[in-house]
């Protein structure tokens, strides 16, 4: 299987997980108020009450199979709204 | 006068906490607010600013000033953003200038709060048909911004059919859908969302079960002078940290951010003079038209202009226009207010 | 007059931003309260509530009627998940049956917090105690939901020795202990061991250090209502999503969450006929009986009943049973109350 | 090494670190708060406060010799109460 | 009369709610404070007190008595680090002794509160200063606890600049540029920020807007016993998880932090009745000796002291010294302030 | 690429923080209020308003040649304040 792991503003979190479950994957898990930096500066907590918002980062597990249809479903929107994605290797335990 | 009124707003609780939220980033200490603290204080501001807003709202009543002020707030939130984009569009790109000019054109819920704490100190009257000229001014100025946008988008810019599909964007299947986006952006969004719910609801209260009023006012109006006091401490923090970013901004947007809001008050101010508002409303009224949007515009261009750079949005409007409505501008203001509009 | 009752309700603060919620996730707000804010307001409901009625109990004492009144509570605890499990086995299995049953004989805090708000309203006089039976209904339910489940398990189901090596559930040797566990799950789960303790707390303060009560008073009374306004507006967001979940549950399920307030509610009114209650406490027995647990009993059949589907239990009492009984439940049960209970 | 991702509801967080411990882990780490969707349906932030509870994402880095013992241990309370786990490689930095 | 002291404290509702927590841990409850709750209480309090004590130094101003009792204390803070690290030196290495002897220097503002709490319940004054004695008696145990730590560090544990240069620490240039990170973790850390802070916008707001008094009032005054009750609860539960800890701790550590309050409490008694001060004062300046930090002084030490056991300085501090205080400590030594310290 | 995973004290963030980006990562994510177990005993959430602090967990990916770099900058600060850091493969989505 794949590991999926996005970092991306919380604003753009709704779109993000509907395009993972119009891709087919069966679950996906989010973890908010995410702090960090990448190529368009810093997020820090602070900023969670503004408009701004903080992070999210969604971690996604899917059959090899998947993976094609969910990066193709996710790089326009990380393209279009910035953050970052990673794929990696995974087993079930 | 003018010299004792800043003094005034500078030796009040919330400006000092605010100062010392600023101080701390500046000397380097590690207080922060933890999130989701912050949301805690905002959310409670604009539900109590909303609900008192919308009781006296029901006191006062919906006469002819009422509505013309409303009206004139409305159209300040729709031509701010106008004259700010042509001013900004000389150094900035389409999507930059539209995004900043919609935020000038919005409001500050904090700045306006402050300024309403301020005028009780000073015992200065003013209405509750305010907080409906507050509330009803952030939509419009989103609405305009993402006109702007899209007017000054190049043509090859203009999203493709097949575009949409790539961005699994469901929901956009071509220009009338986009617009059930940015109307919802631009009404629905939490903070929009909230401020005109409790104004609703107070007015509402006010009007059917009055007995809840007496109830609800420990919660919506004893705590809120500490409230502001412990948020404040935070929004000096984030100012601070803000201020940081502002190297990128360049030294024409820090100009403009400290230009505008004394040029957009004394338009407030002008118009203030025309319809004939008392000193406590024409002060609210120039800081609406004074203080810039940090919470829904910014939230709102983030998903509808994406090209732009929040940074540019974000530290100018928290990190310098803030900071100057709050401890220069509301008093600067007053002494002008004072000056320029009868007493009763 | 009932008409005037549900109108009193519907626009009464509290009720009015339980509205503001639900229609926020149904227009498409993104307004929410992020975790753990709600925690926060919840634990301080408890808090507040149960100091309030153990310092009122300390007050009126533990008569009779008190000793009564208590007892049949926790009788109808007892009683309506029989009732219930035999009614919803006819379309569900053991588990699910179990655990939906085990919910509605156990009862909803804030539901009973906005009944006492609307009886201060009316202006409709209760007593203390009535929190007292309040805190001592979780338990029992929950009990008998287990064994009910225990009852209807397939006889293959029952977990061998094995199984439970496995589940590397150390505390589990064999059966007494996994009573040990469900016990504890019932009596000592947060939301009923802080709703007892502030209980207890309430009623030592008042009977020993009474100069402390009135300094709790801005703290648990003063701010008690717009907390509540604020915890409701975010029930309102949360039922309204758990309300998409309904499809799943089908109609027999749905029909049963609807009417399952109203008929326990008239066996709580004819129990407190019986045992003489006055106006206000009617209404509170009655909204225990017809109230459901979305807190207590969910997190407890949860570890002790895995093979219940939470969404089905946790939907029908948070998405449907709950908005009704805020809504239309409590004025129609006090129009009852008005028609069959002698004033004072 | 092996790390173990475990995604589960909050409720069952004592007995699964219990698990862990007892396997011979020597460490875990623990974010809660998590939110997401599986086979069971949509965890959201807004369930935190009911009895239902958000979700918890475990992480455990372990030997390869451990996996075995930590698997053997966790995977009934994985099917008994909900919620799904992965494994993958990763060397200590 | 030394009885009914204890049982009047263990019968207050914060002494209650710390019960409470203990209790919640020890038969098994699940009821827990999510974070980042407590620190929201934890900002709130410090906040609170130190706005209040600010306004009181205002009001009773700077006189030579105040003056005396703030370096008396101060002194206190010098000195209790001392005895304190020689004691703790019998048994434990110098790191470990002089990040404990720095926390029992140092003062736990939740048991001022609690103590003032007392008092407030007992009917005697006490001063505003001596909050400002409370915020001055962080810092000089925190540079104390490094020197003694440094002092006793073997050679060749002395780092290197080849060390500081792979550990990415980019401040510490040598020896003078370490210090700038001692002062900064001793004076600048959030709670002493905080304290400071609050207490300097107290005294001016005070001094130069004491309309502001008044609307701060509800917010600081009125909410703070029940804040501090819910604060207490997390205490309880935060205490006891703690006792775990202590297995690893050491009789000889446990005899330390149940032992040294009670002695630096009467060091404490010494010097309020060579200063003069009154009954409340006195109580209040044995309980500062008296208590340990488990907030500032830790994270200090964390962070210039690494090479110490943290959970050995926070298990002691926090769940052995901070309830004793508490529970026996406050009405034992208001018993012996009884006793000693002349009425008026 | 590999993926950096560190655990550590809350209170030492910002040092890790700087020590990431000047060791050349282009950027990194924070999530806080983690709790956990490791040898040095167990941090739970209660401790977070206390001096002791939670712990964050900081996900760095970075480019192979980098992964020398961070690794020799972060390794000193690990082994002063405590914490642990694993390394493992990832690709960009
Ligand atoms: N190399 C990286 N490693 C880990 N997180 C990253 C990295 N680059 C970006 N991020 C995360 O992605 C967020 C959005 O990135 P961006 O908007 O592209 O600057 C950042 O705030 C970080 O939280
Ligand atoms: N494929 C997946 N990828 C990531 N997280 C998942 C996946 N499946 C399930 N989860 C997480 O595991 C939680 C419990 O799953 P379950 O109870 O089996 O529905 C979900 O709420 C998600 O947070
Ligand atoms: N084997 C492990 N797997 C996952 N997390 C770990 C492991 N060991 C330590 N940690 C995390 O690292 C933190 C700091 O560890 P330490 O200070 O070395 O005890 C712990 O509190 C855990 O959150
Ligand atoms: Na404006
Ligand atoms: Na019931
Ligand atoms: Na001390």
């Amino acid at each position: 299987m794949k590991r999926i792991d996005l970092f991306l503003s919380e604003r753009e979190l709704n779109r993000v997980c509907k395009a993972i479950t119009a891709a087919g994957a069966k679950g996906y898990s989010v973890m908010r108020h995410v702090t960090g930096m990448g190529p368009s500066g810093e997020i820090s907590e602070g900023m969670d009450f503004s408009g701004l918002g903080a992070n999210a980062h969604v971690v996604v597990f899917v059959e090899d199979a998947l993976l094609a249809a969910v990066g193709k479903a996710l790089r326009p929107l990380l393209k279009r709204y910035g953050g970052v994605g990673f794929v990696s290797s995974a087993e079930p335990l | 006068m003018q010299s004792s009124l800043v003094l005034q707003n500078l030796l009040s609780a919330p400006v000092l906490f605010f100062f010392l939220g600023i101080l701390g980033v500046l000397v380097g200490s590690d207080l922060e607010i933890p999130s989701p603290l912050p949301k805690l204080f905002s959310l409670y501001l604009l539900l109590a600013i909303g609900f008192k807003g919308g009781m006296e709202l029901a006191h006062s009543g919906l006469g002819p000033q009422v509505l013309l002020t409303i009206g004139a707030a409305v159209t300040m939130s729709l031509l701010v953003p106008l004259t700010s984009f042509l001013l900004l569009r000389l150094r900035l790109d389409g999507y930059n200038a539209a995004a900043i000019a919609a935020s000038y054109g919005s409001i500050s819920a904090v700045t306006f709060i402050t300024a309403e704490s301020f005028l009780n100190v000073l015992e200065v009257n003013f209405d509750g048909f305010m907080v409906a000229a507050l509330a009803l001014m952030e939509s419009p100025a989103i609405v305009v911004g993402v006109i702007l946008a899209k007017l000054s988008a190049p043509a090859d810019d203009v999203e493709t059919p097949g575009d949409q599909e790539n961005g699994g964007d469901q929901e956009n299947g071509g220009t009338s859908l986009r617009w059930r986006e940015v109307l919802q952006e631009a009404f629905l969004n939490g903070s929009v969302y909230l401020l005109i719910g409790s104004l609703v609801i107070g007015y509402v209260v006010a009007a059917f079960s009055p007995a809840g009023l007496e109830k609800m006012d420990p919660f919506t109006e004893k705590l809120f002078y500490g409230a502001l006091c412990f948020f404040l401490l935070d929004m000096g923090i984030v100012a601070a940290q803000r201020l940081r970013d502002l190297r990128q901004t360049g030294a024409f947007l820090i100009g403009f951010s400290l230009l505008a809001p004394p040029v957009h008050a004394l338009v407030g101010l002008l118009v203030s003079a025309m319809l004939g508002l008392g000193q406590g409303n024409t002060l609210l009224f120039m800081v609406l038209c004074a203080s810039a949007s940090y919470i829904a515009v910014p939230a709102a261009m983030r998903m509808t202009v994406p090209q732009a750079n929040p940074s540019l949005y974000i530290s100018t409007a928290l990190g310098l226009t803030f900071p100057f409505n709050v401890v220069i501008g509301i008093p600067l203001y007053m002494a002008l207010t004072r000056h320029f509009i009868p007493v009763g």
